[in-house]
């Protein structure tokens, strides 16, 4: 206690200290940049695998598009899927809804050439476990295959729609129909050929 | 041999027991009310949680506090009742046995026992029970006038569950348009006697009243947390109501639906878990008020009042530590 | 082995157990343990986050001036937490969306500093890391038990295996915020009276 | 979000220590006095604050443009417990009263995790310096809120003879469990 | 790679040396001095904080023994800690020690359920404090052992407890730490803080009733009558009001026996007197 | 509108039976012992010695120091033992004993009935008056009345409170002296009137006394300055800052004393020995007791002398046997056990109360429910439960903050606790330790 310490000395120890941190941390992270940025678009093309109608045989990734959906509702991203031909046999949608339980939902749905559903999947979601996260289960999603935002009415039944809202979380459900109905949009907005890239 | 004691030597007659009994006594209105309207498995429900909780009391206080048994004072069969009062009678047998464990166990004898608990232990029950099983603690028995053994369940929604669903659909237009779950709310005498959805004690105004009423004039409890608890509920909804002249804001629904009248006479006035002078006991049935109206009509939930209770039982401590009855001699000039 | 080293080795692990015993790094205990493998994720993570600073603490003791002790000592952890965060981004990312938040926070657990400060800053290298991996085992075991008893009753499921059907119900408060306080303490209620028989 | 949201959210709603987990120990460990929890609360308010601010400056003017955000972690705590030091130097000298009543806490602070937690939150949330701010001061007065209701009941308690196995953490945390599912009614608040 | 490495070695030791000027520049400014010797001192202490010292807690004993001057110093005692943490202290302020002799707690009471029957029923009374205002007491002796126990009460150490044969409290030698607590609570002042004596063994008069003989034998056998019969043994014991004082300087060696052996009701008390070990 | 205090009270079982009943003169017994303090203070010099013959009013003891009383004997006789004597509690006080022979008084004393209601002294020698009769206040506290109403230059007295309410149960002295001796009472209220050169002098007596109301306010219409106010029928209404809260809504501050306010407050038996005193130079050597409770036979209110043995009058109401568990003198609620019926009355002795097992058994304490029923009760606010708490973990401080030290010891709480834990014990506690601190 009683070494009184001379400025040189703090300053020498806490700038070394901190410069080897930085050297160290520098080569952690150019080291793992390039794992950490195939992490996560294998993350999405897992995603995207998982939703689409056929295997794809072209890398979505690559033909990303972003679609805006005017100046409050953002962007989604699109990602065409195409078979041996190049012929588009489906697309993944990442799209979102901001009205989760826990605030944003992000899913990717995938959907066929006609608008209609295929499968989705939740990349991204802070519903309640237990309550909202049922969203991710088989149980409620399966529903939406096959089912067409305009051809059904897209709501859940407590709103008059068709859609089987999970019990004690319609808000998640909603939440779901928000966003898949939103990535639809897009699909529609692109497919009547009004992309903005 | 003549006896030596300190004064007093004389003592009001009204003990613990015998206040417990009161309540007891003043709960089986709306009891029966509740079996009247639900039938056998409401009785079921309600023989279930008394027995549990005191099931529960007794093992622990006799196997792990290892002390004489307590469950001759009565509270715990005023928890298993109100616990019972806080289910829909649908509610299955195994869940009341988990409920009167948080209730009992964990609500109360962790912290010591009778009077020493800080949060109302019927409510820790029926809000754990709440949390964990939303599915069933919301499915509402339609009451039935006719058939006490009706084994077909019909459920529907209670009121505030009404009230809720109209504010997240389609809230401004439901008067003008006519949404048809409007009609489904039942009309205010209804309400008052009880011919209503809803958990087994808390759907009878009239039976609730009237417990309270015995209560205040056995002086069990002062009518001073019924009073502002309801009339600041009642305040709030009106100046809702008269402002966006909304159907779910009409404060006279809100008095009489959901568990409102049953926690201001019997939960928000338990002893143990809310301040002890009329000061503090004022400021919290204010804040149950306040904290219940903000729930219902903005949070998740339909019904506030549990939570609102649950929270200001919280607060008593702070209350009672800074509110309190201002002592003989200290007036400021 | 001698006996203080076994002695500093196993003593993290039940006798002066970090959370069940000492208390200490609470906030991931309870936030992470909604599950048995995040528990054990988060545990890990932690493990390999003490044996490097402890390490690196009591091997460079000797120069760091009283005064900037403690910036010292945690900025050498937040260097460990950075790698640990970056490592489990690249390779196990999954593991990195649970724990979120919780991976910087790793660095003000209490559990970092507090063998720094009690144990690796009077040490040798060895004493501290033999400490730092008792003290891990601990902390993971610990965490990946409460993760176990959450996510059991909360979920009806063990490391990610259901066990009950699709529609059973579970008690889901004790995957929510008061399950983990309810449960944590359930355990140390336990834990404590097999303490007090064994004495 | 409007500030109000901002606020109710962060003190009542996502209670940083309720229901986000975050700074728990001093939670469990200052909470003994309503005297000292106040103490404690307002230290962190007063931290937490002056270095949301500074880490905020650090992150958009420093990290960020030279695409150092791996760095966070390091940084932020470096400055935080640089803070914290010289808080504690200051009020040691100034309000020895206060340095008493808090005693061994203070240093506590910086391995609070509300702090450095709260620093992070606000990068990732993107708020700007305002709402940095706004969000920083209701988070510390939801730990302060937390903190004091916890001290009143565990005041209470202290007079209470309990069975060993229960007396200490057990019922400190049985009584946070409540205190946090008592709080769960505000979800949904907000949405 | 290098231009990653360079500015972020620029940027963080940049914040680093920031920080430590800072740091550094505060220090110096609001640095206050610290008595690390309070420190030490208040470490050195039981930690007890029951104020037996006639400080308020440990702390403020700490730090009257810093401000002492030498002589003021060998006023200072703890009890508690006992002659060699004063030792400790003393070397810590470079003082020699204040010495004293060990001490305990005697109850001057002997008023045993065969001694003095209980001839007056309490019900429910609480505390001997209260006892004290409003009865002569169970067995009538207006200055004996009320039995309700405050004493135990109020020791922190754990020394006192009520036998359950005698019904009045015991001391454990072992666990008392002269304190002095219970002497200061007792309403009829039974305990006297006393040196324990060579080898443990002490001499006293277990008995405070100051009534005339006849009275005082009338509710318990064992009381002091004022016989003067100790007095004659030993010039140093005193009688007044009825009722004998042998001083601790009475050595326990050569009266004790004596002492016991000729008074009349067996008030006169000799503890140990056999040596420790055999006692137990 | 009857008057009461805002804070708490209690409604106990008044058991007021013996209020219809005429006082009885108990007569003389064979002996009467006369303790030499029984005021607040410093005990009386004894001016007589053994073998001394003594008449009714001679003066026994001297008032020793500043806050004293003299004593006066009570009967004619022989001073036959003046010794320690066993008291009410046991305890062993310096007494007098005197044994009697006849009844003769001492020549200053006029003993006719006439009343007289001139008042010729001047306020010097009403004081001096007083004094010399030994007059201490009746009420239970016994403090020195002339002391008491020696009022220093710098305070001013504007209102005088007569104290005839009578709050705890059974006892029925004061009710029994206002109907019986009721003018002289309003006499003795214009003589303290002009003590302290004021006419503002109010009785006030509780609701349930109704002939004691009628009778005083009919004779009071005949005086100027001396008023009738009827209050409440709650415990206790009769405690000096209850009394003066509900009739001038003025509050004694803390630690502070009831002139500082400008009130006085005397009971009716004070002012009662106050008119004897002045206006027919009698000493202070009898009072108005009430024998009573639910093991008395013949319950009755005495006129007794001061010094007689309590068993005298027990034994005059049917005498008591082993169904009776307790013997307490003075009020249920206030006052205290006894242990020898030998012991004598003496100027604060108001009744003795013949209680069985059921009614004085105390009831088993168990865990403190938070029912608030002990705040809600006690007169002065406080927080009994509290001082409860804050006494069994010795939290000095604390008890101070929540002014434990101006607890009146009335009762109310312990009475009204439905879980029978003894609140009055702890307080009485704490204020013996905040004292014991304080003396340090
Ligand atoms: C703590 C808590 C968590 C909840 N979590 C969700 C959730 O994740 N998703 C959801 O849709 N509803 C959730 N809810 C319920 C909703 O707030 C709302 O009550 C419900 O969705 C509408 O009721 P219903 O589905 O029974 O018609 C939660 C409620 C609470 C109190
Ligand atoms: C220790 C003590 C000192 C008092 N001092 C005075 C005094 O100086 N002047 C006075 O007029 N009354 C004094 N009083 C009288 C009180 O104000 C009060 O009238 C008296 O105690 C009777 O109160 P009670 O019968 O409520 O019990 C004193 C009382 C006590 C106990
Ligand atoms: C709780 C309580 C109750 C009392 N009740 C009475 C009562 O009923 N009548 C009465 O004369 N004095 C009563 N006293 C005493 C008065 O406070 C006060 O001392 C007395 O009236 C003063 O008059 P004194 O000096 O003439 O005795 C009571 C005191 C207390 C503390
Ligand atoms: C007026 C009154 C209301 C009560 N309300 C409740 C209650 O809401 N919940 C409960 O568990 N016990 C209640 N009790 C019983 C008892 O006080 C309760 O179990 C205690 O909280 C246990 O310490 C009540 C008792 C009384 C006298
Ligand atoms: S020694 Fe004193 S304090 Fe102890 S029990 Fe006897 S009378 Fe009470
Ligand atoms: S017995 Fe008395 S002197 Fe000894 S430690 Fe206990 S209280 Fe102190
Ligand atoms: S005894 Fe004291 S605390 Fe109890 S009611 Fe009376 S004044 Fe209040
Ligand atoms: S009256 Fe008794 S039970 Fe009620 S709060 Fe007071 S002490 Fe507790
Ligand atoms: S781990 Fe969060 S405060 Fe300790």
């Amino acid at each position: 206690m009683k070494k009184t310490t001379s400025l040189s000395k703090m300053v020498i120890v806490l700038c070394g200290l901190s410069i080897c941190s930085a050297l160290l941390l520098g080569m952690v992270y150019e080291l793992t940049k390039e794992p950490i940025k195939k992490a996560k678009e294998n993350k999405e093309l897992e995603a995207i695998k998982e939703v689409v109608y056929q295997e794809f045989y072209n890398n979505p990734y690559a033909e990303k598009h972003k679609i805006f959906l005017g100046r409050k509702k953002g962007y989604v991203d699109l990602f065409p899927a195409r078979d041996k031909n190049g012929k588009i046999t489906s697309v993944a949608i990442k799209t979102y809804s901001n009205n989760g339980f826990g605030g944003r939902i992000e899913l990717m749905v995938g959907f066929l050439v006609d608008g209609t559903i295929n499968k989705y999947k939740v990349i991204e979601q802070k519903e309640t476990p237990g309550l909202g996260t049922k969203i991710t289960e088989k149980k409620f999603s399966h529903q939406f295959q096959g089912m067409h935002p305009e051809r059904q009415i897209f709501k859940v039944k407590q709103d008059g729609g068709d859609v089987d809202a999970i019990t004690a979380a319609t808000i998640s459900s909603r939440a779901v129909i928000d966003a898949i109905e939103r990535g639809y949009k897009a699909y529609k907005k692109l497919s009547t050929g009004k992309s903005d890239e | 041999m003549l006896k030596v004691s300190t004064a007093p030597h004389m003592f009001a007659k009204q003990d613990t027991n015998a206040i417990m009994k009161d309540v007891v006594i003043a709960l089986l209105p709306a009891a029966c009310v509740g079996i009247f309207n639900f039938g056998l498995t409401a009785l079921i429900t309600i023989i279930t949680s008394i027995a549990s909780c005191v099931m529960w009391e007794y093992l622990t206080v006799r196997y792990l506090l290892k002390k004489p048994s307590t469950i001759n004072d009565y509270s715990a069969i005023i928890t298993g009742l109100l616990l019972a009062f806080n289910l829909p009678a649908t509610i299955p047998v195994w869940m009341i046995l988990i409920g009167s464990f948080m209730a009992i166990v964990v609500g109360k004898m962790a912290f010591g026992g009778l009077g020493k608990n800080v949060f109302n232990p019927a409510l820790v029950g029926r809000v754990f029970l709440f949390i964990s099983f939303p599915v069933q603690m919301t499915m509402w028995m339609k009451p039935n006038w006719h058939d006490f053994f009706n084994r077909d369940i019909q459920t529907g929604a209670t009121t505030l569950g009404i009230l809720k669903h109209i504010d997240a659909s389609s809230s401004a237009t439901s008067l003008t348009h006519g949404n048809p779950d409007i009609s489904q709310i039942p009309d205010y005498w209804h309400m008052f006697i009880g011919y209503t959805g809803g958990c087994i004690g808390e759907v009878s105004a009239l039976a609730l009243i009237l417990g309270g009423i015995y209560l205040l004039i056995k002086k069990v409890i002062t009518w001073h947390i019924p009073f502002y608890y309801l009339g600041s509920v009642f305040l709030f909804s009106s100046l809702m109501w008269l402002a966006t002249q909304d159907i779910k804001f009409d404060p006279i629904t809100h008095l009489l639906s959901g568990g409102l009248i049953l926690g201001a006479i019997f939960m928000a006035t338990d002893y143990t878990t809310t301040p002890m002078t009329t000061k503090g006991k004022i400021i919290f049935a204010l804040g149950c008020g306040i904290l219940t109206v903000i729930i219902r009509f903005y949070g998740a939930y339909p019904e506030g009042v549990s939570f609102a209770i649950l929270i200001m039982n919280a607060f008593s401590p702070l209350i009672d530590k800074f509110y309190y009855t201002r002592v003989y001699g200290t007036r400021k000039k | 082995m001698n006996k203080t080293s076994y002695e500093n080795l196993t003593r993290g692990i039940f006798k002066e157990n970090p959370i069940f015993v000492m208390l200490l790094g609470m906030c991931p205990t309870l936030g992470v343990t909604t599950t048995a493998l995040n528990g054990m994720g988060m545990g890990l993570a932690t493990l390999f986050v003490l044996l490097m600073s402890n390490c690196a603490i009591s091997a460079v003791k000797h120069i760091i001036p009283e005064k900037i002790r403690i910036p010292c000592f945690i900025l050498i952890a937040a260097t460990f937490v950075t790698v640990a965060d970056l490592l489990i981004s690249a390779y196990f990312s999954t593991l990195h969306a649970t724990l979120g938040i919780f991976i910087p926070l790793i660095v003000v657990n209490c559990l970092i500093l507090g063998r720094a400060e009690a144990f690796a800053s009077k040490n040798t290298v060895f004493q501290s890391a033999l400490d730092a991996i008792g003290m891990g085992i601990g902390f993971t075991l610990a965490l990946t038990l409460l993760g176990l008893i959450r996510e059991t009753l909360g979920n009806g499921s063990a490391f990610g295996w259901k066990f009950v059907s699709e529609d059973a119900e579970t008690m889901m408060m004790f995957i929510m915020p008061p399950g983990a306080f309810l449960a944590l303490a359930g355990l140390i209620i336990i834990i404590n009276q097999i303490r007090k028989d064994k004495k | 979000m409007s500030y109000f949201m901002i606020f109710i959210s962060a003190i009542f709603v996502n209670n940083i220590v309720l229901a986000q987990f975050l700074g728990i120990c001093p939670f469990l460990g200052v909470s003994k006095k309503i005297s000292t929890a106040v103490g404690m609360g307002s230290a962190v308010c007063f931290v937490m604050v002056l270095s949301t601010i500074v880490t905020y400056l650090i992150y958009h003017n420093l990290l960020l443009p030279y695409n150092l955000t791996f760095m966070n972690t390091v940084v932020f705590i470096l400055v935080i417990a640089s803070l914290v030091q010289m808080v504690e130097i200051i009020l040691k000298k100034t309000s020895p009263n206060l340095y008493q009543a808090l005693g061994i806490f203070l240093p506590l602070i910086t391995t609070n995790c509300t702090v450095l937690g709260v620093a992070l939150l606000v990068i990732q949330k993107d708020y700007n310096l305002l709402n940095s701010v706004f969000y920083a001061l209701a988070n510390s007065l939801g730990f302060s809120l937390a903190i004091i209701l916890f001290a009143g009941l565990r005041e209470r308690l202290s007079f209470v003879n309990l069975p060993k196995a229960v007396q200490g953490a057990p019922i400190a945390l049985i009584t946070a469990g409540l205190l946090s599912m008592a709080f769960m009614g505000f979800s949904g608040i907000g949405n | 790679m290098i231009t990653i490495l360079f500015s972020n070695v620029l940027i963080v030791g940049g914040i680093a040396f920031l920080s430590a000027l800072m740091l550094y520049f505060i220090s110096k400014k609001f640095s206050i001095k610290e008595n690390p010797v309070l420190d030490k001192i208040e470490k050195s202490l039981p930690g007890a904080n029951c104020g037996a010292c006639g400080k308020a807690g440990c702390k403020n004993f700490a730090l009257a023994c810093i401000v002492s001057s030498r002589e003021e110093f060998e006023n200072l005692y703890c009890p508690v800690g006992g002659a060699e943490t004063m030792q400790k202290v003393a070397k810590i302020l470079g003082f020699k020690a204040p010495k004293k002799e060990p001490q305990v707690a005697v109850l001057k009471c002997n008023g045993t359920c065969d001694n003095a029957p209980i001839k007056l029923q309490f019900d429910k009374i609480i505390s001997c404090r209260l006892a004290n205002q409003i009865s002569v007491g169970q067995t009538e002796c207006p200055n004996g052992c009320l039995r309700l126990g405050d004493c135990v009460k109020v020791c922190k150490f754990g020394a006192l407890k009520i036998n359950e044969k005698t019904l009045i409290p015991e001391v454990d030698e072992s666990k008392c730490t002269a304190c002095g607590a219970c002497a200061r609570i007792c309403p009829r002042g039974l305990f006297e803080i006393r040196a324990k004596g060579e080898g443990g063994k002490r001499v006293y008069v277990a008995c405070n009733n100051k009534q005339k003989g006849a009275l005082a034998r009338k509710n318990c056998k064992a009381a002091c009558i004022g016989c003067m019969k100790c007095a004659k043994i030993c010039s140093q014991i005193q009688i007044k009001d009825n009722l004998s004082y042998i001083p601790s300087d009475v050595s326990a060696e050569k009266y004790g026996e004596e002492l016991v052996k000729n008074c009349p009701t067996g008030a006169i008390i000799l503890k140990n007197a056999q040596s420790k070990k055999e006692h137990s | 509108m009857t008057k009461t205090f805002s804070l708490g009270g209690i409604f106990p079982k008044k058991y007021k039976i013996t209020s219809e009943i005429p006082s009885k003169d108990a007569g003389l017994p064979e002996y009467v012992y006369i303790p030499v303090k029984q005021h607040i203070g410093t005990p009386a010099k004894i001016l007589v010695n053994k073998g001394d013959k003594v008449k009714v009013g001679t003066l026994l003891a001297d008032a020793d120091g500043v806050i004293s009383a003299d004593v006066h004997s009570s009967v004619s006789g022989e001073v036959i033992r003046i010794d320690e004597t066993e008291a009410a509690s046991g305890y062993f006080e310096n007494m007098i004993t005197i044994k009697v022979q006849g009844d003769e008084a001492e020549d200053y004393i006029d003993l006719s009935q006439t009343l007289c209601k001139e008042i010729p002294e001047t306020p010097q020698e009403i004081i001096d008056k007083i004094r010399k009769a030994g007059v201490v206040g009746m009420g239970g506290a016994g403090y020195p009345t002339p002391i008491k109403d020696t009022i220093p230059q710098d305070k001013k007295i504007d209102i005088l409170i007569i104290n005839g309410i009578e709050c705890e149960p059974w006892l029925t002295s004061d009710d029994r002296l206002m109907v019986e001796k009721a003018e002289e009472i309003v006499i003795g209220a214009k003589i303290l009137n002009k003590l302290f050169g004021i006419q503002n002098a109010i009785i006030a007596i509780d609701e349930n006394k109704l002939k004691a109301i009628d009778i005083i306010s009919n004779i009071t219409k005949r005086y100027v300055g001396v008023n009738v106010r009827v209050c409440k029928t709650k415990y206790p209404q009769g405690g000096e800052k209850q009394l003066i809260s509900a009739i001038t809504g003025r509050e004694v501050p803390s630690g502070k004393l009831p002139m500082d306010i400008g009130c006085l407050v005397q009971n009716v038996g004070t002012v009662f020995a106050v008119y004897e005193a002045v206006m027919k130079n009698k000493p202070l050597y009898e009072r108005y007791v009430t024998v009573s409770g639910d093991m008395c036979k013949t319950p009755q209110t005495f006129k007794v002398r001061i010094g007689t043995p309590i068993s005298f009058l027990i034994d005059q109401c049917g005498g008591y046997d082993e169904k009776t568990a307790q013997i307490i003198l003075g009020g249920p609620m206030m006052g205290n056990s006894i242990i020898h019926t030998q012991a004598p009355i003496t100027k604060t002795s108001s009744g003795v109360l013949l209680l069985s097992n059921e009614l004085s058994k105390r009831p088993t304490p168990t865990d403190c429910i938070r029912c608030g029923k002990c705040v809600d009760s006690c007169p002065m606010g406080l927080r009994p439960y509290l001082i409860g708490i804050y006494t069994r973990n010795n939290l000095l401080e604390e008890l101070k903050s929540i002014h434990a030290q101006d607890c009146i010891e009335c009762g109310c709480c312990a009475y009204i606790c439905p879980a029978r834990i003894p609140l009055l014990d702890f307080c009485k506690l704490a204020k013996i330790e905040l004292k014991n601190k304080q003396g340090k």
